[in-house]
């Protein structure tokens, strides 16, 4: 077990000037066979590492990492996490991950800095309007904490937006959900690896896999940069990798991955102390503790694995930020990267068996994974462990495609008249 | 009292001419040509601001872009302030005025300063190991983090500024007017090369230009002097652009580069008005040469962040450019050549030089040789293991080196000092090359990360390069710039070079100390206070990799990007971990290189511009009319028509009742209008919508239902046959371009055999719609001699017309269930025709209404909204339109789909009425419906997707999906608003003349 | 920003164009004798291809023409381009 | 009586640039994809469409540029009186739409035709247009099809810095007060 972290551990190793802090996780070389092995060294695969060994007692298993922990999207995105999803099946598995969240930081020993200043979404237009209060009604009868806020209640709750009836798309309200808010991504990732590592789990980087081994239609293990690993369960969780490890075992999946670029601003006193997303005019902003502010960008629309997109969707959600914030505009983009995010069809998450024993997936999180980290995590553990998804996840399997069950997030396409 | 530390002999800086400016209240003087730094300088203030984390006292510690600590707010307007600009980048101009970041009260005395003294506790990542109890105190602890946190402050008020872009296509593209960018224009420009040449600095000469040093030669001249030649005769090229003042940005791949030109920023306040403050070039070159040079490294010893401690070749510049002494008793620690020539201009000009401490063991090169010629003393094998003094470094300590270099030996001497400048040695500025895509490659005789291979058209030369001698740049560049222009000869072939070569080497990331590691206070990252010992911390608690030591430490975060700190980060780390640096690889250099202004990258796509505006042919009668508008897409709609200030609910009661008491007439102009001609039209029709259309006779209407493939209601509209091979769709106004384009893409890809042309026609019409029991009277005055009789002119028939002699289509269609009729006229007679038409309708009252009074009246009659009353979800059959799909057809987009287990299922949502028990009661719109009203958990089983108050049914009536809602019909429904429950009834979803009879009245 | 070469038109920046996805997926010409399975591998699934990607590109605001496109996903390099019916030229 | 009524009724000058809209002048988009259709053009107007990308055809009445492999856009040098005009719109689709040829369509008031005349036309367009002018510039009756500021237009080199500008009616209002706002500038 890891030994405590708290104010006393901080002021005993100063005296030894913090030379015997022990390591937050172990470097091994992967043993030859282990009970499971998740594909994924992101914040999904070392919550679900976590969870399998905290909750179902699989303590021999093995997350394998290509780079290093946390390196794809859990350290590339914007840190939003809310619950206030339209659909019941969506509703449940995000909340079900805000739950966690609220106590996540003491379970982990880890500070993960969760702070709950409340997400915002615009409307810009009627259909937008319409399409936020059936969101908010649905939260509402799901018990998610959710209200409609009137243009000037919006104004009160963020006093920086230009709500002019003048601009060109004036917000007309928007909803709010107080229990959302931002977290810190790299300590989501540390923090679990902390605690899995802990329970015996080992973390395995710069480990990539090269193939995966069948007999039949079940797996036997991992061709990987360090060798063969044998094991019988496999869950990968590879995001904008998994049609890679996919089409391995020649499976197709719903996928394509695009980059989603986002950035940073310099560092400046606190501005805006809530997120704001607005998908109309498409800006999403919120300021990190280090005092920049943090803004996403949207996607490209074609195929990519380069971390790299194109500059006219940098400057898209840089103009509409300045349509809503006129302020920033003397602000300086410190920091631009991107990341690749696995989306599917109906913009929801796939958490499923496969047609082959002891294949499982975690993907398809497009652009709103990180949010759902803890909650996607503990259901995956649960899929893997019973073979059976958890009633939280069932609807989000692969078949949904084919029966045309779709978990549609989408909402309204273009208005119409 | 600050004294002057100027002296009277540099070239660059027009001491004629005395500007006044604003430090932290104070009033200071400077002249034109200095920037912010070298002004506070001349005027000896070193401390300038407070660091990131312990608040520790930081002053000017570069000459550039690189700066770590002098950061500073600019001028206190609200609007115009900016926050983190960096003193040595700005140019004085009268009027400035700037301030101390991060430090209250003042910059002299900080209360943050205290983080110095728990500095023990909170190593690096301190954070994530704490805060955490009690869980709910967090928000209260990171209220405290996050105002101690942040540096300058943001504008609080609009900009007033304007910015710009410009798009640049060019044949050679070179970053960077040094002398190898400065050779290379010339030799691009002599071949009629359309070329472009950027430079940040106000002038073009790099530190070649004030290089007047005996050791340095081109032609038995100064290289300087011949440099300054060389810079004139570029002005003689055409085809040349010379921009300085101008940032490379970024370096993005396909030679797509982003440049950010200053126009205003060095002008006095006066000067800036109504000016482009800043514009970004959007540059494509078919080659790129880059030339930004090398920067000067520190050194990482304890306490080696005092205000006074200067990179040497800064000092250098500083002397001999902007004619400043940093100080007065100065001493310089190095491990390399490069500060000789700082130690020589500084006592050419009579500054007091008390030493250069220098690593290494000795160095037999010609400037070392000419320094120690001038009396200048060296403390071979030294190292500086500490400094004093608080605000201002007042002395060092030096020791001897070790052999190995791994520990100090001997006594400790001490050295009084106003200012000590050092140079850990040189790093190539590879910044751009590594955005393009470029690998690099690591050089162990001198430390340094160097191009590698890269798939874009680039060169990488001179210093940036790895040539850091004067012969090898002038040789090395002169070379790869001809194999990469494909030249057999240049200019620069047989040049005389004499220049100083390094021959002695040496470098050790962490120098040693007396003291233990833990004892000091050695930083790498001046903005963000990591030090040497929180790498270590990270490494220890096994955060191997680069990204993660970053990420944990915040090294190489800050406003700098770790410009400064990257390498002896990555030296420690490899030293630490005992890996080969080459191995290691470096943290990847994201763009922008430097910070860059939202505004800029914004351009003038505010306001107005933020987004295209498209309005209609009648749009100027709406406006007359004080109608409000609605946003539709890009479209602004006549929402609805307020007069003598009615609410909007009093306009759209009135407008809609006048509809059907009389007429009314809307502007329809923004619905999507395909022109489709062609043998196999009929056919193609037949793919794209649901129903069949094979036998629609010439002259006639009829609606369709076009789905996605996945089976989902995506458009619809009104299609009319022209003529045996002609038709014309009509389209959602938000669909119409998506389903052009859609269309297109079915055309070319997956039936190239049908013989079909569609053309955009949505703007070549102006759309007038007459609707009410007055609508054919009211057309008979404007087209007399058109036959309106049923038997001649049916529902859902068309006719070609003449109004005025100008051709127009009348078709005979309803979206409302009255009579109506739309009028397509070229646009330019639009306005017209509809002052016509509602001239002609006076005496019945016409009605102009807007979107929302056409969206009650369709309620009214059932007829659905696509994207208001489906949403992606919604197939036909859940519109309980099974009509609409042939039966016949063996396909169409969507239809596939219509059969999976889960589109075929029964009790999916379907679209439904419902009428309210209260008929004054109005459902909000996105109102959930539940089967039981308390019970809990309660079930979704429907949501309002329309809903209005009936002027005509005198109550309210929603339209809904609702779960198996066709076999509901009857039933009672609940609605749970927040505060109460809204008792419901499902009805039919046509609320208004189900027989039609309106249609032929 | 990509730098594409209009089969038709010639060298045009990416922001005239807009992607279509992977290339050569046929719509079946029987549509109704699929099996739910088979409708949803034309619908839905994709190869995602990190490499050689053959995939459908439109110069959406030149030509208004659709043409495929030969792209590296790992690096965004195009190596080519063809037209609408053409065989994908040697990768 | 029907009034005619144009988008923007104006003419602006500034430095080294003159813009200026011109008003009905008949406009007609032509596609086509075999010999027949191009030869049955030829005959009726005495002009071949290019079959070459990105160039025009014309003699001094009427203009035919290239869009696309199979799809051209003719338009008159002089206005017309639509009062008492349509004949060419009805020859053209008579001889070619009416016997299969291809797809004659009236878009005159589609399209709204703003000239461009002075040395600086380009420094306007290239402040919101990412098409390379370099050799467009300089080749006489070149045409291209691109973005004006997110804008689609098509723009004819009618001669050395003398560009016709055509842009869709209900974009035409933005688009001038974006070009007026853009010569400010320059």
């Amino acid at each position: 077990m890891k030994n405590k972290y708290s104010i006393f551990s901080l002021i005993k190793n100063a005296f030894s000037h913090h030379e015997n802090w022990q390591r937050v996780w172990r470097d091994p070389e992967p043993k030859k066979e282990y009970d499971a092995i998740i594909i994924g060294g992101g914040g999904h695969g070392l919550a679900t590492a976590y969870y399998l060994a905290k909750k179902h007692n699989l303590t021999n298993i093995a997350v394998v990492e290509k780079g290093w922990i946390g390196g794809g999207n859990t350290g590339r995105n914007t840190t939003i996490i809310r619950s206030n999803y339209l659909w019941d099946a969506s509703a449940g598995l995000y909340d079900h991950a805000l739950k966690i969240w609220e106590g996540l930081s003491q379970e982990l020993n880890y500070n993960v800095m969760f702070s709950q200043r409340g997400v915002m979404n615009l409307a810009h237009n009627l259909q937008d309007v319409r399409d936020l209060k059936r969101r908010t009604h649905a939260n509402r009868l799901n018990n998610i904490d959710a209200v409609w806020l009137n243009t000037e209640e919006v104004k009160k709750f963020c006093p920086i937006i230009n709500t002019s009836p003048d601009i060109r798309y004036p917000v007309l309200g928007g909803t709010l959900q107080r229990r959302a808010g931002t977290a810190r991504h790299d300590a989501v990732a540390w923090g679990y690896a902390r605690g899995a590592d802990g329970m015996g789990v080992d973390i395995i980087q710069n480990c990539e896999v090269k193939g995966i081994k069948r007999n039949g239609d079940s797996v036997e293990g991992v061709e990987t940069t360090k060798g063969f690993i044998k094991t019988k369960k496999i869950g990968v969780v590879a995001a904008g990798h998994s049609s890679v490890i996919a089409n391995m075992v020649d499976i197709k999946l719903p996928l394509e991955s695009k980059p989603l670029q986002a950035l940073v601003s310099e560092p400046v006193k606190p501005i805006i102390d809530t997120v704001v997303m607005s998908n109309a005019v498409h800006a999403y902003v919120s300021q990190s503790d280090k005092g920049e502010l943090v803004i996403g960008a949207g996607t490209d629309a074609y195929v990519s694995y380069t971390q790299r997109g194109s500059h006219d969707v940098v400057e898209g959600t840089l103009k509409a930020i300045l349509e809503l914030y006129p302020i920033f505009s003397r602000m300086k983009m410190l920091r631009q990267w991107g990341g690749i995010v696995d989306i599917c069809p109906d913009a929801s998450p796939i958490i499923s068996k496969t047609h082959i024993k002891g294949l499982y997936f975690n993907c398809g999180w497009g652009t709103g994974g990180f949010k759902a980290t803890p909650g996607s995590g503990d259901l995956f553990a649960h899929t893997i462990a019973n073979d059976e998804p958890h009633k939280l996840n069932a609807d989000f399997n692969i078949n949904r495609f084919i029966s045309g069950d779709l978990v549609d997030e989408h909402g309204a396409a273009a208005v119409a008249h | 009292m600050s004294k002057n530390l100027r002296i009277t002999n540099s070239k660059f800086i027009d001491q004629t001419s005395r500007i006044s400016f604003k430090f932290d209240g104070k009033t200071l003087y400077g002249f034109k040509g200095d920037t912010l730094a070298s002004a506070l300088l001349a005027n000896d203030i070193h401390l300038v601001g407070r660091s990131f984390k312990y608040h520790r006292p930081r002053g000017i510690m570069t000459c550039g872009s690189e700066e770590p600590n002098a950061i500073v707010q600019l001028g206190n307007d609200s609007s115009m302030t900016e926050p983190n600009t960096r003193a040595t980048e700005i140019e004085l101009y009268e009027g400035l005025e700037a301030s101390s970041q991060n430090c209250w009260p003042s910059v002299n005395f900080d209360i943050g300063a205290i983080n110095n003294f728990f500095s023990p506790f909170i190593p690096a990542a301190f954070y994530y190991k704490t805060f955490m109890w009690p869980a709910s105190f967090w928000e209260k602890y990171e209220y405290f983090i996050r105002k101690s946190a942040g540096l300058g402050k943001s504008p609080t008020k609009p900009d007033k500024d304007i910015y710009d872009h410009k798009y640049l296509h060019c044949d050679v593209l070179i970053i960077g007017g040094g002398i190898s960018g400065i050779i290379a224009a010339k030799t691009a420009a002599q071949n009629n090369l359309n070329t472009v040449l950027l430079d940040d600095k106000n002038n073009l000469g790099g530190t070649t230009l004030f290089q007047n040093n005996e050791c340095f030669k081109i032609n038995n001249t100064y290289s300087s002097e011949w440099l300054k030649k060389e810079i004139e005769s570029l002005n003689s090229f055409k085809n040349l652009t010379i921009k300085t003042r101008t940032t490379l940005a970024a370096y993005h791949s396909y030679n797509y580069l982003l440049a950010r030109e200053n126009l205003t920023d060095h002008l006095s306040l006066i000067e800036k008005k109504d000016k482009i403050r800043q514009r970004l070039w959007k540059i494509r070159a078919k080659k790129v040469i880059i030339a930004t040079g090398a920067m000067e490294r520190p050194l990482i010893f304890n306490n080696n962040d005092r205000p006074g401690v200067i990179l040497s070749s800064s000092i250098k510049k500083y002397i001999d450019y902007y004619g400043v002494k940093c100080g007065q008793k100065i001493s310089l620690f190095t491990n390399n050549d490069t500060t000789y020539e700082t130690a020589i201009s500084l006592n050419k000009s009579g500054v007091t030089i008390n030493s250069v401490i220098d690593i290494r063991d000795k160095s037999n090169s010609s400037i070392v040789k000419e320094a120690e010629k001038l009396g200048i003393k060296v403390h071979w094998k030294h190292t500086v293991v500490n400094t004093n003094g608080y605000k201002r470094i007042s002395s060092i300590e030096l020791m001897k080196l070790s052999d190995d270099g791994a520990g100090v030996v001997g006594n400790k001497s001490k050295e009084e000092c106003d200012c000590l400048g050092i140079s850990g040695g040189w790093t190539p500025r590879v910044h751009l090359f590594t955005q393009s895509g470029g690998k690099l490659k690591f050089r162990d005789k001198d430390n340094i990360f160097l191009p590698d291979k890269s798939e874009s058209e680039q060169i990488s030369i001179g210093s940036c390069n790895g040539d850091f001698e004067l012969d090898d740049i002038i040789k090395n560049s002169n070379k790869s710039i001809k194999e990469f222009l494909n030249l057999n000869s240049s200019d620069y072939e047989n040049l005389e070079i004499n220049c100083s070569k390094e021959t002695d080497k040496k470098n050790i990331w962490l120098l040693p100390s007396n003291k233990p590691l833990g004892k000091t206070k050695p930083f790498l990252d001046f903005q963000n206070d990591s030090t040497a010992k929180d790498v270590k911390l990270a490494l220890r608690e096994g955060f191997k990799s680069i990204e993660h030591v970053k990420r944990y430490t915040t090294t190489g975060m800050g406003t700098d990007q770790g410009k400064l700190s990257n390498m002896h980060a990555l030296g420690i780390i490899a030293e630490t971990a005992g890996v080969k640096m080459g191995e290691l690889g470096t943290t990847t250099f994201r763009p922008p290189y430097t910070p860059l202004t939202f505004g800029t990258i914004v351009g003038r796509n505010v306001g107005e511009f933020f987004d295209i505006t498209r309005r209609t042919p009648i749009h100027d009668w709406h406006v007359e009319k004080k109608a409000e508008f609605e946003n539709v897409g890009q479209w602004k709609r006549a929402w609805y028509y307020p007069i003598n200030n009615e609410s909007m609910h009093e306009a759209v009661q009135r407008e809609a009742k006048a509809a059907r008491d009389s007429a009314g007439i809307l502007d329809a102009s923004t619905l999507g209008k395909i022109d489709i001609q062609g043998s196999d039209a009929s056919e193609f029709l037949n793919r794209v919508y649901t129903n069949a259309w094979s036998k629609l006779e010439i002259g006639k209407c009829r609606y369709g239902l076009m789905l996605n493939e996945d089976g989902m209601v995506y458009d619809d509209g009104v299609t009319t046959r022209l003529d045996e091979n002609h038709y014309i769709m009509t389209t959602t106004t938000g669909g119409a371009s998506n389903v052009l384009s859609k269309l297109e893409d079915y055309l070319q890809t997956e039936w190239p055999e049908l013989d079909v042309y569609l053309t955009s026609v949505t703007d070549n019409y102006a759309t007038v719609s007459i609707c009410g029991p007055n609508s054919k009277k009211i057309l008979s005055r404007v087209i007399p001699d058109l036959d309106l009789s049923d038997k001649e002119f049916s529902h859902m028939s068309f006719k070609n017309a003449l109004i005025d002699n100008i051709k127009c289509r009348v078709m005979r269609i309803s979206f409302t269930g009255e009579h109506s009729y739309e009028i397509n006229i070229q646009s330019s007679y639009g306005k017209s025709l509809w002052e016509k038409c509602f001239e002609a309708g006076k005496e019945f009252n016409i009605t102009p209404y807007g979107t929302e009074t056409m969206h009650l009246l369709r309620a009214e009659k059932g007829f659905i909204i696509t994207g208001q009353d489906t949403d992606g979800t919604i197939t036909p059959v859940d519109l309980q339109m099974d009509w609409i799909i042939s039966k016949k057809k063996y396909d169409f987009i969507g239809k596939r789909s219509l059969y999976r287990s889960d589109t075929i299922r029964e009790d999916r949502k379907q679209l439904v009425g419902l009428v309210t028990d209260d008929p004054k009661e109005v459902l909000e719109e996105g109102a959930q419906i539940v089967s039981e009203a308390n019970k809990k958990p309660i079930e979704m089983v429907g949501h309002v997707t329309s809903s209005y108050f009936s002027p005509n049914l005198n109550k309210s009536i929603a339209l809904a999906v609702l779960k198996n809602g066709k076999k509901l019909k009857g039933q009672k429904m609940f609605v749970p608003m927040k505060n109460k429950t809204i008792n419901v009834t499902i009805t039919d979803t046509v609320f208004l003349d189900k027989e039609n009879k309106r249609l032929n009245a | 920003m990509f730098l594409i070469n209009c089969p038709y038109c010639g060298e045009r920046d990416q922001s005239e164009f807009s992607a279509g996805g992977e290339a050569h997926i046929v719509r079946p010409k029987q549509p109704t004798e699929l099996s739910d399975d088979q409708w949803a591998e034309f619908l839905f699934m994709r190869k995602n291809i990190k490499g050689v990607q053959l995939e459908r590109w439109n110069h959406a605001h030149g030509c208004r023409k659709w043409f495929n496109m030969v792209r590296n996903t790992s690096d965004d390099k195009i190596h080519a381009v063809y037209k609408m019916g053409e065989k994908p030229p040697i990768k | 009586m029907l009034n005619y009524n144009s988008p923007i009724m104006d003419a602006k000058n500034y430095s080294g640039i003159k813009i200026s809209v011109t008003e009905s002048v008949i406009k007609i988009n032509l596609r086509g994809k075999n010999r027949d259709f191009i030869t049955k053009i030829g005959k009726e107007l005495s002009i071949i469409p290019p079959t070459d990308p990105n160039i025009s055809s014309g003699n001094e009445k009427l203009n035919i540029l290239w869009l696309g492999p199979d799809e051209w856009l003719l338009y008159s040098n002089d206005k017309i009186d639509f009062k008492n005009n349509n004949s060419l719109e009805d020859r053209l689709f008579d001889q070619i739409s009416k016997v299969k040829l291809g797809s004659v369509t009236n878009v005159t008031d589609h399209w709204v035709m703003i000239n461009l005349k002075g040395d600086n036309v380009f420094e306007l367009l290239s402040s919101g247009c990412p098409f390379n002018f370099n050799d467009f510039k300089n080749s006489k009756g070149a045409v291209t099809q691109t973005l004006l500021n997110h804008i689609d237009v098509i723009i004819h080199n009618k001669n050395i810095n003398d560009l016709n500008l055509f842009v869709r009616r209900s974009f035409s209002i933005h688009l001038w007060s974006w070009m007026n706002d853009s010569a400010r500038f320059i």
